[in-house]
């Protein structure tokens, strides 16, 4: 086992950055940390609970898919190219667990070569949490966990000044060894399995979802006036949508005139253009946008792809505006949805 | 940002000329512009008229719109008050952008690039005049390179 | 549970169970530490969770549009100035509104508060106090239907503008004010929390959200936010009622209000004119002088 | 598939204006040897593109048994992409992604009467399917067609609505609603479900292909199922607002379906099972 000082890591992400882009924690001059494309401007921050998720190394929010020019009524285009080689660096574990999920999504059938070249391509490095890093971390309770190794190549675990390493994949020990003059070895084998047990002891207050296969009832109590009630809150903005580490419906759009290009953008399902249409709304009143939300993380993707798109990372508790939280809708669902097999009876 | 302006952009900085994009209104200052040109009255060629019904039509978007999309000034022109032809257009108008130059000037943009002028079909002089003198501003000022923030582009 | 908490509770059941409304706006208590969430108390046994602290910061009249009829809302000193826009720009009559004014003795900063590693109540001092606070008069603009609590004594505010902002931009070159916006607009995620919560963006369909044409583009680029930002901070031009929501929600902690204060102090200054005073009249954009200035036009 | 986003380019062939405001696109590939390759099934849709105005999602309106290396769609104008749509020229280009989605199941038709129902532009995808099963026709025993549209001018068309009238071995059945008729109009007068009842074709061993605005579906298949068809029998195409076609940009979601991969092609069978969301 090796271990590696903050400095050095900070100097590692550094070097890196040289040859290929490195996404990190980095923090803002608001003083946010968030994740973004290391340039050496803004000071890296290790194991703070960044503001966005790690979804946008692969996905970002705004993508150019195509160039395009129009001369006379012909047109020019040209797919647009895109680097695959990426380095994260800082990773909450929960966030390299999302990318199990959206594999699933982008890999399904058509295969999007924007997220899955990347993903091929790329290592990621991934910092351990000691704990629940902020009040609305429940990990544990979604099958996660704060020392989890899913797609992670190297899980990195604070202890004062240093981190001891462990590595989880092939790509990750050939990645210490081509950057092996930053580590040293480690004296204390058994330190990396007490971290994780401390951490994992720590988990206990967080907030519990009562019955984590409340998914099984949800589909067929789509119509139950619960619905209503617990949107009312919802005010349609996109925090949680674009802080959560699964959320992965976009948007094509084409911008400029004559010469220009298509994006690929992030969309959500809670705003109401989502589902627009010029002849047709699907989904015209706030409970319903609201209900797809949570339908589709904790109902439709289980059912297509056999689990729940959501790590339990809780940004979207932390950050909404008026305190949705998301722990809470699934208990108040579990106590008012009637057992398997039943269905509830609609009174509006 | 239109073809033509692409390409007065990419020639050489010596030659460069400014584009100009130019709000008037139908019924004053379009037919002021139009009495400048039958007057054989010069002023410089820089400036793309768009014709709008009145200047209470100008909403602050299109001024925007266009600085966003590559124009180096802005100028909006329209009846004098009390001449509207809609009767009150230009008051609102003139409020509207009163608080717009105070909110681009916050912004950092410098105000010379976004112009007002009131100019009746009569003033073919008055309006050879204000493109004159707003297009040797906008010169002086130079190329509007990054006025509104550069694009950061994912890797 | 203060007698505020008790009179308030009490009325609102009163209110539900001779259906004098459909709902009554309040507050209960949220999931996290010192945080407060948006109660609809529908049925008169739920009124016992309501609650009113320092951690109700939210503006709840907005809600109050979702219902058809009349609901009862708790209302905030500075929250008032939101209904009275409402009824101003008729968006709803007065008597659709059931209001319950209380006495508030200011506002925490939540995310500040969190930050320096204070979770309780007791911990607030007054850096952590939201900067509209010391600035208010506790002065009602519209009365109240009902006031729970003893009635709080209007007095000078201790501050006459908002303190708290340590960027004064107008002190700084243009450059560098275009750097100052440059750096916020690279930040801008476009979640909208900011217009969403915003009392006065009541628009069925944003201006953003309209495609023919399309004014402002979707992706994120900073060009696209500055679009964003200045077209909303002219849209609110004259109409915002700085109660400081846009700024609270911001998940990138963006100073979004200094083009709103600025722009409320400019309108001040042309106008004589600041929302949210009054029923009666027109938001300044809406209207005009004969004899407005126009010294900047040719 | 490298490229998934990237859509062939196309060259417009022919502008056919049906009505006021429908338009009917003949677009050739502008590569040979995607032409060559190119095949679909009817029923099948794809993703139209204005350059700088963006993507629609339309069905394929031509039959596959009769446009090789072209193909063409009916659009009406809606929303910004179909409003660009409509000012293309012939010899414009624009940008085609397709086929995506399933097909309507032709072989399971074969050997019964078919009767195609269909509400104004809904008239696209079911006319692609009609001459399918019109070009293989010993394989299918009575043909019926209703269609219906808000007025005379609203047919659309109104060549092929001819033909059809001309051949035997096909009953068509034109209707207007009411209001829209004009003196010389010899059809009937009613909204299409009523006059589907008024006709009240045979319900044994009939498939029923039918598509129109969500309104005029629901209550077609009310009063199908009122003539006594069977769930499994009715067959419609359903409309969602789609932006990848790929089952990843989540918009088109009812349920845990996707109607741009597991649709659009469902059967009333299938549509009962979701939930009441489109």
């Amino acid at each position: 086992m090796d271990k590696i000082t903050k400095d050095n890591l900070d100097k590692l992400a550094a070097q890196l950055a040289e040859k290929q882009p490195v996404f990190a924690p980095q923090e803002d001059s608001s003083g946010v940390v968030a994740y973004d494309w290391y340039s050496g401007k803004k000071k890296l921050v290790w194991g703070v609970k960044t503001r966005r998720s790690a979804k946008e190394a692969y996905f970002p929010q705004s993508e150019t898919l195509l160039k395009y020019r129009i001369r006379d009524g012909k047109v020019e285009q040209e797919n647009k190219e895109f680097t695959s080689a990426l380095v994260l660096m800082g990773i909450h574990p929960c966030d390299a667990r999302s990318f199990t999920m959206l594999d699933k999504l982008f890999g399904w059938d058509y295969d999007d070569e924007r997220w899955q070249e990347r993903r091929k391509n790329s290592v990621i490095i991934s910092i351990a949490c000691p704990g629940p890093i902020s009040e609305g971390c429940f990990c544990m309770n979604f099958r996660g966990n704060p020392f989890g190794t899913e797609n992670v190549d190297v899980l990195l675990a604070k202890d004062g000044d240093a981190y001891h390493v462990k590595v989880a994949s092939e790509k990750g020990e050939k990645f210490i060894k081509d950057n092996s003059k930053f580590f040293s070895e480690d004296g204390d084998e058994g330190r990396f399995g007490q971290l994780q047990q401390k951490a994992e002891t720590s988990f206990v207050n967080s907030p519990r979802i009562d019955d984590p296969d409340i998914w099984k009832r949800m589909q067929q109590n789509f119509d139950h006036p619960i619905w209503r009630e617990l949107s009312l809150k919802c005010i349609e903005c996109g925090i949680c949508t674009w802080l959560c580490c699964t959320c992965h419906c976009f948007d094509i759009q084409d911008e400029g005139g004559f010469g220009g290009k298509r994006e690929r953008i992030w969309d959500g399902c809670s705003f109401k253009e989502f589902t627009k249409m010029p002849s047709h709304q699907p989904r015209p009143a706030y409970f319903q946008r609201y209900r797809q939300r949570i339908m589709h993380k904790y109902g439709y993707f289980v059912e297509r792809f056999g689990m729940i798109a959501c790590v339990a990372c809780g940004r979207c508790i932390d950050h909404c505006p008026t305190n949705i939280d998301i722990t809470q809708i699934l208990n108040k669902l579990n106590q008012v949805l009637p057992a398997e097999g039943e269905k509830a009876v609609c009174n509006e | 940002m239109t073809d033509a302006a692409t390409e007065t952009k990419s020639t050489d900085v010596k030659e460069w000329r400014p584009t100009l994009v130019a709000f008037l209104c139908n019924w004053c200052t379009y037919a002021g512009a139009d009495l400048a040109g039958t007057s054989r009255l010069t002023y410089p060629a820089d400036i793309r008229i768009i014709r709008v019904p009145c200047s209470g039509r100008v909403d602050p978007l299109f001024l925007l719109r266009a600085l966003q999309d590559g124009a180096d000034g802005v100028l909006v022109s329209g009846c004098h008050p009390g001449d509207c032809h809609y009767t009150a257009g230009n008051y609102y108008a003139r409020r509207r952008f009163m608080i717009l130059r105070e909110l681009l000037d916050l912004f950092g943009i410098d105000l010379e690039r976004v112009q007002f002028s009131w100019v009746s079909a009569a003033e073919g002089i008055k309006w050879s005049e204000v493109v004159t003198d707003v297009t040797k501003k906008i010169r002086d000022l130079g190329p509007a390179k990054g006025l509104f923030a550069p694009r950061r582009e994912m890797p | 549970m203060s007698d505020i908490e008790n009179a308030l509770r009490e009325h609102a059941r009163q209110l539900l169970t001779d259906k004098t409304v459909k709902a009554v706006i309040g507050y209960e208590k949220g999931t996290e530490s010192i945080k407060a969430t948006p109660a609809f108390i529908l049925r008169p046994e739920d009124a016992d969770r309501l609650i009113f602290d320092a951690t109700c910061v939210h503006n709840l009249v907005k809600f109050a549009i979702r219902f058809r009829g009349k609901v009862a809302v708790v209302v905030k000193v500075c929250d008032m100035k939101a209904v009275i826009s409402y009824i101003q720009e008729a968006q709803k009559k007065r008597e659709d509104f059931y209001l319950i004014g209380l006495p508030c003795t200011g506002i925490i900063k939540r995310d500040q508060m969190i930050a320096a590693g204070k979770t309780k109540l007791e911990e607030v001092t007054a850096e952590f106090i939201s900067p509209k606070c010391p600035a208010c008069d506790y002065k009602y603009m519209l009365e109240p239907d009902f006031y729970a609590g003893e009635r709080q004594e209007v007095r000078v505010s201790e501050v006459a503008v908002e303190t708290g902002y340590e960027v004064d931009l107008m002190k700084m070159t243009l450059e560098e004010r275009r750097k100052f916006f440059d750096d916020l607009s690279q930040k801008c995620i476009r979640c909208y929390a900011c217009r969403q919560t915003c009392p006065m963006c009541y628009c069925l369909q944003c201006i953003v959200d309209k495609n023919q044409p399309q004014w402002v583009n979707h992706s994120i680029y900073a060009d696209n936010n500055q679009m964003w930002h200045l077209i909303w901070a002219m849209h609110l031009a004259g109409r915002c009622i700085s109660c400081g929501e846009c700024e609270r929600v911001c998940p990138q902690e963006l100073p979004l209000r200094v083009f709103h204060r600025y722009l409320v102090a400019k309108v001040k200054e042309h106008f004589d004119y600041v929302a949210g005073q009054s029923t009666e009249g027109k938001p300044p954009l809406n209207m005009y002088f004969l004899g407005d200035t126009e010294n900047f036009i040719r | 598939m490298s490229k998934l986003f990237e859509p062939y380019l196309m060259n417009v062939e022919e502008v056919i204006t049906e009505t006021v405001d429908t338009k009917t696109l003949k677009l050739g590939f502008a590569d040979p040897e995607v032409a060559e390759k190119f095949t679909f099934r009817a029923g099948q849709f794809g993703e139209y593109s204005v350059y700088g105005k963006g993507e629609a999602t339309f069905c394929i309106a031509s039959s596959p048994t009769r446009s090789k290396g072209f193909i063409e769609c009916s659009v009406k104008k809606f929303g910004r992409v179909t409003t660009e749509l409509h000012e293309l020229n012939v010899g414009d280009q624009m940008g085609f992604r397709g086929p995506y989605g399933n097909w309507f199941p032709l072989e399971d038709m074969f050997g019964h009467n078919l009767l195609f129902v269909a509400g104004g532009i809904g008239l696209a995808p079911v006319r692609s399917i009609i001459w399918n099963c019109l070009d293989m026709r010993d394989k299918f025993k009575k043909v019926t067609i209703l269609y219906g549209a808000r007025s005379v001018d609203d047919l659309v068309y109104k060549r092929e609505l001819e033909e059809w009238g001309k051949m035997n071995d096909v009953e068509l059945i034109l209707t207007v609603d009411p209001g829209g008729e004009t003196p010389e109009w010899k059809g009937h007068v009613g909204f299409v479900p009523t006059t589907l009842e008024k006709v009240a074709p045979a319900a044994e061993d009939c498939k029923v292909v039918t598509c129109g605005p969500p309104i005029m579906i629901k209550f077609t298949v009310l009063s199908l199922t009122k003539l006594g068809f069977a769930d499994k029998d009715i067959i419609t195409t359903l409309e969602m607002k789609m932006k990848c076609g790929l089952g990843k940009c989540g918009r088109c979601n009812i349920g845990h379906i996707y109607v741009c991969k597991d649709g659009p092609v469902f059967t009333y069978e299938q549509i009962k099972q979701f939930p009441q969301e489109f």
